[in-house]
Order: structure tokens, then sequence, then C-alpha cells
């Protein structure tokens, strides 16, 4: 990979992991600033407090208010550069999905979803 | 048969646009007040939606991402809130108001009021899309809304001058009733051309996994849908000129849309009328249902597809349970169903500029489009569509006051 | 050597005055390149502010710096990161005035606007 | 003029807001309209009453609509009228009793 613009190809990106499963989009960019150096890419994250935070105003009260009121307690997922494997029209990480914080309330919905009939077992759908 | 399944993506989509809840009744209400003079206003809608389908499908053949992919990705979260903001709401009321007119549809042909019905089809449509694929949801509802051609065999059946429903394929203004004439008009447009139709033929696409050897069959289906949608559409206006406009009749509540067909074919015509209204606002459920889920799903990057089990994209389909139930409860709540349906459009019209305008940008985006960018003849239907859903956006609240329901 | 943290997307749409307090643009892009050849550690090697035309005011920054991107035209101008202090990153600052910029940038010719990012 | 972005989504959410809320509360009623509505209702019911004779629908449906003409003829006798002339007021009063005539029938084609 080469020189990439930050914002067009790498901000609000889809990330994707190695097997291909969808993890979220890159909602924000940290940047590490050293004294007499180059500011460095330090990590991707994703997280709805992220993105409420680029929205500003209403949009960090909004979030603050939903994390309240359904008390799950807002996780931001921190995926160091170095991680990143390719970028093209998505991001592909050199990670596991499922391992990270970046699916947990799939993991969640996934408990209460095979508890309702015909949401696991071959229903024409693919198994993918 | 294969030929059909390709095409049924535009067929279900056009649905959408012009044999839903709110077409059927402005289409009604506009053939019983102005006759012909109104086609115009279907054949704009339809032809719209014609490019804003080919252009949202060739997006997703040539990029495998959808609309809202591109949207959140070339505009930031910024620029995807406020169209995501806007599609949500009024794709939300749009919904409630379809969920309505199937009930509607059950009280005609049962007696057992519409708000009893509201719950169980939030169910039958939430099992449709739990079991079913994307080709199920497709290639159902489109082969089961080909019922609506009764509208064509009525209209045929009442022998109407040809040529003076050709004449009223050309814009005229309207004699008596100004405001309601251009009001109608715009329910008609706000109505064909209403967002949540091309993110859902977008996310087809890429469901049906189309790429640049689909450029063609997007065409096709595209063209074929809409002239199969529009022209019913047109249809309804024509049965509704010759039925209730002779007799003085102005369509102010649903259940007087029952003897539209009568006339022209007695006891099936009344039969077929309700089964028309009960599928295509069956199938429009399911569209907007699926489509506000794919909406959010591309949004956020979240695994999202039709073709998978329940289980693979909890998010998404958590995200169609909830709202094709919350949905169902303006009408358990006794919502009447033509205040939605037009309260719904006048949003549609405003919330359009918001999607039209950077369809214009992707399009011709070479970064995005590589050579399949638009032509000079996309260009200059994007750019009116685009000029005419800012007038839209502007007239539709006044309209709405001075010539509305 | 002290390390500072800071959200760099955050960046996007903030005004950078030069120093006489000068309005030079809004940052809209950053250019990012391995620190080394083959190195997976990547810096921000420039800044790219966008102009603060009646399009931006018309269409909204995104539409705006889409636009300007599409038609190849980058309506601001380039900082190079030596020249941007992000000690505030509410208000950034750059180090010079936009005059010794703008001059400096037309002795060294500006570097290609967007490098051959790896495209699938 | 330089709108910050921010605005422009709190602007567009306020414009539909204030769309919703003015549709709502709009359609007063006057006496030419009052007057259409009486007798688009009439000739419905008129027709609805042939359909049900004819056997083109079923009676349910023909007592579905009488139910709905007989709620709008009570709106309609209940609604204040807008600066009605002494001439609107008798009119309006005569289409009344046509559809009141007129859904009649429909009960006894429809049996209620």
């Amino acid at each position: 990979m080469s020189s990439l613009d930050l914002v067009h190809d790498v901000l609000d990106m889809q990330l994707v992991d190695r097997a291909g499963e969808k993890m979220g989009r890159v909602d924000g960019i940290t940047l590490e600033l050293r004294d007499g150096e180059p500011p460095r890419v330090a990590e991707l994250l994703v997280g709805g407090t992220v993105l409420a935070d680029r929205l500003g105003g209403w949009m960090v009260a909004l979030a603050q208010l939903f994390a309240h009121v359904t008390g799950a307690k807002p996780v931001v997922t921190r995926v160091p550069f170095a991680v990143v494997q390719e970028i093209s029209s998505t991001i592909t990480l050199d990670a596991q999905g499922g391992a990270t914080s970046a699916l947990r309330t799939e993991r969640w919905l996934d408990r209460i979803i095979c508890r309702i009939p015909g949401s696991s077992d071959k229903s024409g759908k693919e198994q993918k | 048969m294969k030929k059909f399944g390709e095409i049924a993506l535009g067929v279900v989509t056009s649905i959408g646009g012009f044999l839903e809840v709110g077409s059927i009744a402005t289409s009604a209400q506009a053939g019983s007040e102005f006759g012909f003079q109104l086609g115009w206003a279907v054949l704009v809608g339809s032809v719209a939606l014609m490019f804003l389908m080919e252009m949202s499908g060739r997006l997703s053949a040539v990029t495998t991402r959808t609309f809202a992919d591109q949207l959140r990705e070339r505009f930031g979260i910024r620029g995807f809130l406020l169209p995501l903001v806007a599609v949500l709401a009024v794709s939300f009321l749009v919904l409630s108001s379809e969920i309505g007119g199937v009930a509607i549809a059950l009280q005609m042909a049962t007696g057992v009021g519409f708000r009893v019905w509201a719950l169980p089809i939030a169910f039958l449509g939430w099992l449709v899309l739990w079991r079913g694929t994307f080709g199920t949801v497709e290639k159902g509802a489109a082969m089961l809304g080909l019922v609506s051609i009764v509208f064509a065999i009525a209209a045929a059946a009442l022998h109407p001058r040809w040529s003076s429903i050709a004449a009223g394929l050309v814009p005229s203004a309207p004699a008596h009733d100004r405001a309601r004439y251009w009001y109608l008009a715009l329910s008609i447009l706000g109505a064909s051309i209403s967002p949540y139709l091309y993110f859902f033929y977008s996310s087809g696409a890429v469901e049906d996994k189309w790429t640049t050897e689909h450029l063609s069959v997007n065409r096709v289906t595209a063209s074929l849908g809409n002239i199969f949608g529009g022209g019913l559409a047109l249809m309804g206006v024509v049965v509704a000129a010759l039925v209730f406009l002779p007799r003085g009749i102005r369509v102010e509540r649903y259940e007087q849309l029952g003897m539209l067909l009568t006339p022209a074919l007695h006891h099936p015509g009344f039969v077929f009328f309700l089964a028309t209204l009960g599928i295509t606002c069956f199938g429009t459920t399911l569209e907007i249902t699926l489509s506000l889920a794919y909406v959010l799903a591309q949004g956020l990057g979240w695994t999202w597809s039709e073709n998978l089990r329940p289980s693979r994209d909890s998010r998404f389909s958590t995200t169609y349970t909830i709202t094709i139930f919350l949905a169902a409860i303006p009408i358990l709540l006794g919502a009447d169903v033509l205040k939605l349906t037009n309260v719904s459009m006048v949003l549609t019209a405003a919330s359009l500029p918001l999607s039209v305008l950077p369809l214009i940008v992707l399009m011709n985006d070479r970064e995005v489009m590589e050579r399949h960018v638009n032509g000079i003849a996309g260009n200059v239907a994007l750019v009116a569509i685009a000029i005419m859903s800012v007038v839209l956006f502007v007239v539709a609240v006044p309209l709405q006051i001075m010539g509305g329901g | 050597m002290r390390v500072v943290r800071l959200r760099g997307d955050l960046l996007v749409g903030r005004m950078v005055r030069d120093a006489d307090g000068r309005k030079a643009g809004r940052i809209h892009e950053m250019t990012i390149e391995p620190a080394a050849p083959g190195s997976t550690e990547y810096v921000v090697r420039e800044f790219r502010l966008s102009g603060d035309g009646w399009l931006e005011a018309l269409a909204g920054r995104e539409l705006a710096s889409a636009l300007a991107r599409r038609s190849g035209r980058p309506n601001g101008r380039t900082v190079s990161w030596e020249d941007l202090d992000l000690s505030d990153p509410v208000r950034p600052k750059l180090r010079r005035t936009i005059a010794e910029l703008d001059a400096a940038r037309a002795v060294s010719p500006a570097r290609s606007p967007r490098g051959d990012a790896a495209r699938s | 003029m330089r709108i910050p972005h921010r605005s422009w989504s709190t602007l567009g959410a306020v414009v539909i807001a204030l769309a919703g809320a003015l549709v709502a509360c709009s359609g007063a009623t006057e006496p030419d309209k009052q007057l259409d509505s009486l007798r688009s209702w009439q000739a419905s019911v008129r027709l609805a009453t042939s359909a049900v004779h004819l056997g083109w629908t079923p009676r349910r449906y023909g007592r579905q609509l009488h139910d709905q003409g007989a709620s709008v003829l009570e709106e309609s006798r209940k609604a204040k009228l807008k600066d009605a002339s002494a001439a609107d007021s008798a009119a309006i009063r005569g289409a009344q009793r046509a559809l009141e005539a007129s859904l009649d029938s429909l009960a006894a084609a429809a049996g209620s």
C-alpha cells in the first residue's frame, strides 16, 4: 500500500475481517503527535459513541440517553492500524471479527434470536 | 420463467411506487376529480423512477456495494445522517399506511374491523422475512403482484377513448380546483419516486449478486418494471375517470374504492380489487421493512442479507423485526389510513432532494463508477429530477394545506 | 519524547488560522504514507485545507469536497505536517503566515494531490 | 453566509417535523366543500346500493359503506359552517336529507 487519503480512503469505510465478516465501519481515527515527527496513524475506532462525537451537540446527548436507558455500557473498539491488511473498496483486517468487541451487540442479539424458531436451522437460507 | 426472475426486482420496486396504498388512492382521486388530465403525473413519475432505479442498480452492479454504502463512504457520517433520518422517518410512516392498506382490504372482504388485522399482518410479514430469502420476497411479491393487471382489464372493459387518455399525458393546467390538482400531482410524484424504492432496488441488485454483466438486465428491469407499475397506475386513473367522475363521486374514504371495478367487472371486480390492494400493499410492506433495515445496516456497517439465516446477521434481522411490529401500532390504534398516506406523501416529497442530489455526485464520480459514469441523457434526467424534487420540497407543505385531504 | 493522542476524524472541518490569525481554510483531507518504505507504520505527510467558497456554503462541506475531488481541481491549499501546530486540536494553527506558505509552495512543485492508492 | 453543517441537519429535522404538524391540522370546512362531500357520498351510497342489489358486492360491504356514509352525515350535521349564506345552508340541509334517504335504501338492500 502506498500513499492514501485518510478521510476519503479510510474514514467511514467498511471494516471486514479475515473471513470476510463485516465488522462495522471506521467511525473514528486516533493520531499520535510526537515532537519533530509526523503524526502517526495509531488506531481505527469503531463504536456508536465515537460516531456521536463527530456529530456533536444533541447526538452526543442522544447517545448518552440511549446508553442510560438500555443500560448498555458503550464500548469503543480500538483497532491498531498495523492490523490493517489491505485498503481497497473495503478495509480488510488481519483479525477474527467474532473475537473483537466490534461484534459485541451482534453476539448479544444472537443469544436472543437463536431462541426464536427458524432462526438458525436450514430454511433455504445460506449457512454462510 | 428465468427471464421473469430477472425482472422481478423491477416489478416489485415499481409496485412499491405505483400500486401501493397511497398510489391506488391518489390515482383514484385524480381520475375521479380531473378525469384523464393528471395522467402526465403518472408518466413523469414512472420515467423518473425508471432513471433512479437504473442508476442505483448500475451503481450497485459496478461497485457491488449499495447506494447507502456509497452515501456513508463518500459523504461521511454527516452527509449520511440527514438522508438517513429523513428516509427512516418517511418510510416508517409509509410502512404503517401499507399495513393499513392490507388491513382495509381484509376489512372490506371480511367485515371484521381493520384494527384487528394490524398485528396478524405484521406477524405474517415478519414470518416471510424470517424464513424466506430475498428471492422469495422479490419473486413472490412480483408474481402475486400480477393480479393488479385487473386495472387494465377493467379499463379496457369500459371502452375508453385512448386518444383522450393520451392527451392527458401532456401536462395541462386545470380548469377548476387548482390547489387540489397540483396537490394530487405532488402526491402521485411523491409516491412514485420515494427514496426507500431505490435504496431497496440498489440493495436488491447486491442481494441478486449483479455485476457489470447485468447492466443490460438492469436497464430492462428498470424500464419493464416501471411500464408495468406506471401503466397500471394510469389504468387506475382511467377507471376512476370513467366510473366515479360521471357519478360525481370524490374519494374521501378508502371504503369507497371497493366499488371502483364493479361497474366494469361486476363481482370479480370487487374480489380482484381487494386481492390487488391486499397483495400490493403486503408486497410493499415487505419492501419497505427490508429497505429500512438495509439502509441502517449498510450505513453502520453491519452484516446484512435477506439470504442469510437471521442468526447470521442478528442486528439486521432484529431491526426488521422491530420495525414491522412497531409500524403496525398506528393501525392498531385506528389511524385513518388515507390521512396517514397524505402526510407520508408530503414528507416523501420533502425528503427527496436529500437522496437525489448526492446521486448526481456519485453517478459522475469516475472513482466510483469507472467507465460506467452517467451519460448525457442520464445526467439531464437526474438534474431534471433533482430540480423537480427541490420544487416538490418547496411546495409540499403549502399544497397540503390548500389542496390536502 | 512527549506523545499526545488526538482524534484525527474530529480535525475534519476545523478552521485553520495562520500565524497572523487569518483563516487559511478548513481541514478536509490528510494524506498518509508509510513512515519508511515497506513499513506498516503510517504517518500523516500533508493536510489539505478546503477553500471557503460559495459552493461549500451552499452544498455543505461534504458535497463541496466531493465535487472538488471529482473535478480534480483541489479548491484549497496543501499544508505540510511541519507547518501545522496541533497542540490545540480545536483551533489548529499554522506556524507561518499564508503568504510565506504560498511563496514556499510556489518554489517547490506541489506533490500530486493524491498518490496512487491501492485501488481494487 | 456560512451555515455550519450541524445546523443543516437540525434545520432539516425541524422542517420535516413542522410539515407533519401543519398537515395534521389542515382541512377547514367551507360550505361548497361541504356540499361537494355530501353529494359525493350520496352518489357513492347510491352506487353501493345498486352494487349490492346486483350482487356485485357482498352485503357486509354495503353495511360498511352505510356506516361510513352515516358518520359523514353526522359530522356534517355537527360541523359549524364558516360564513355560510342562507342559500348555502338550505342547499346543505337538502343534500343532508338526500344522503339520509339514500342511506336508508342502502340499509334496506344490505340489511343492517
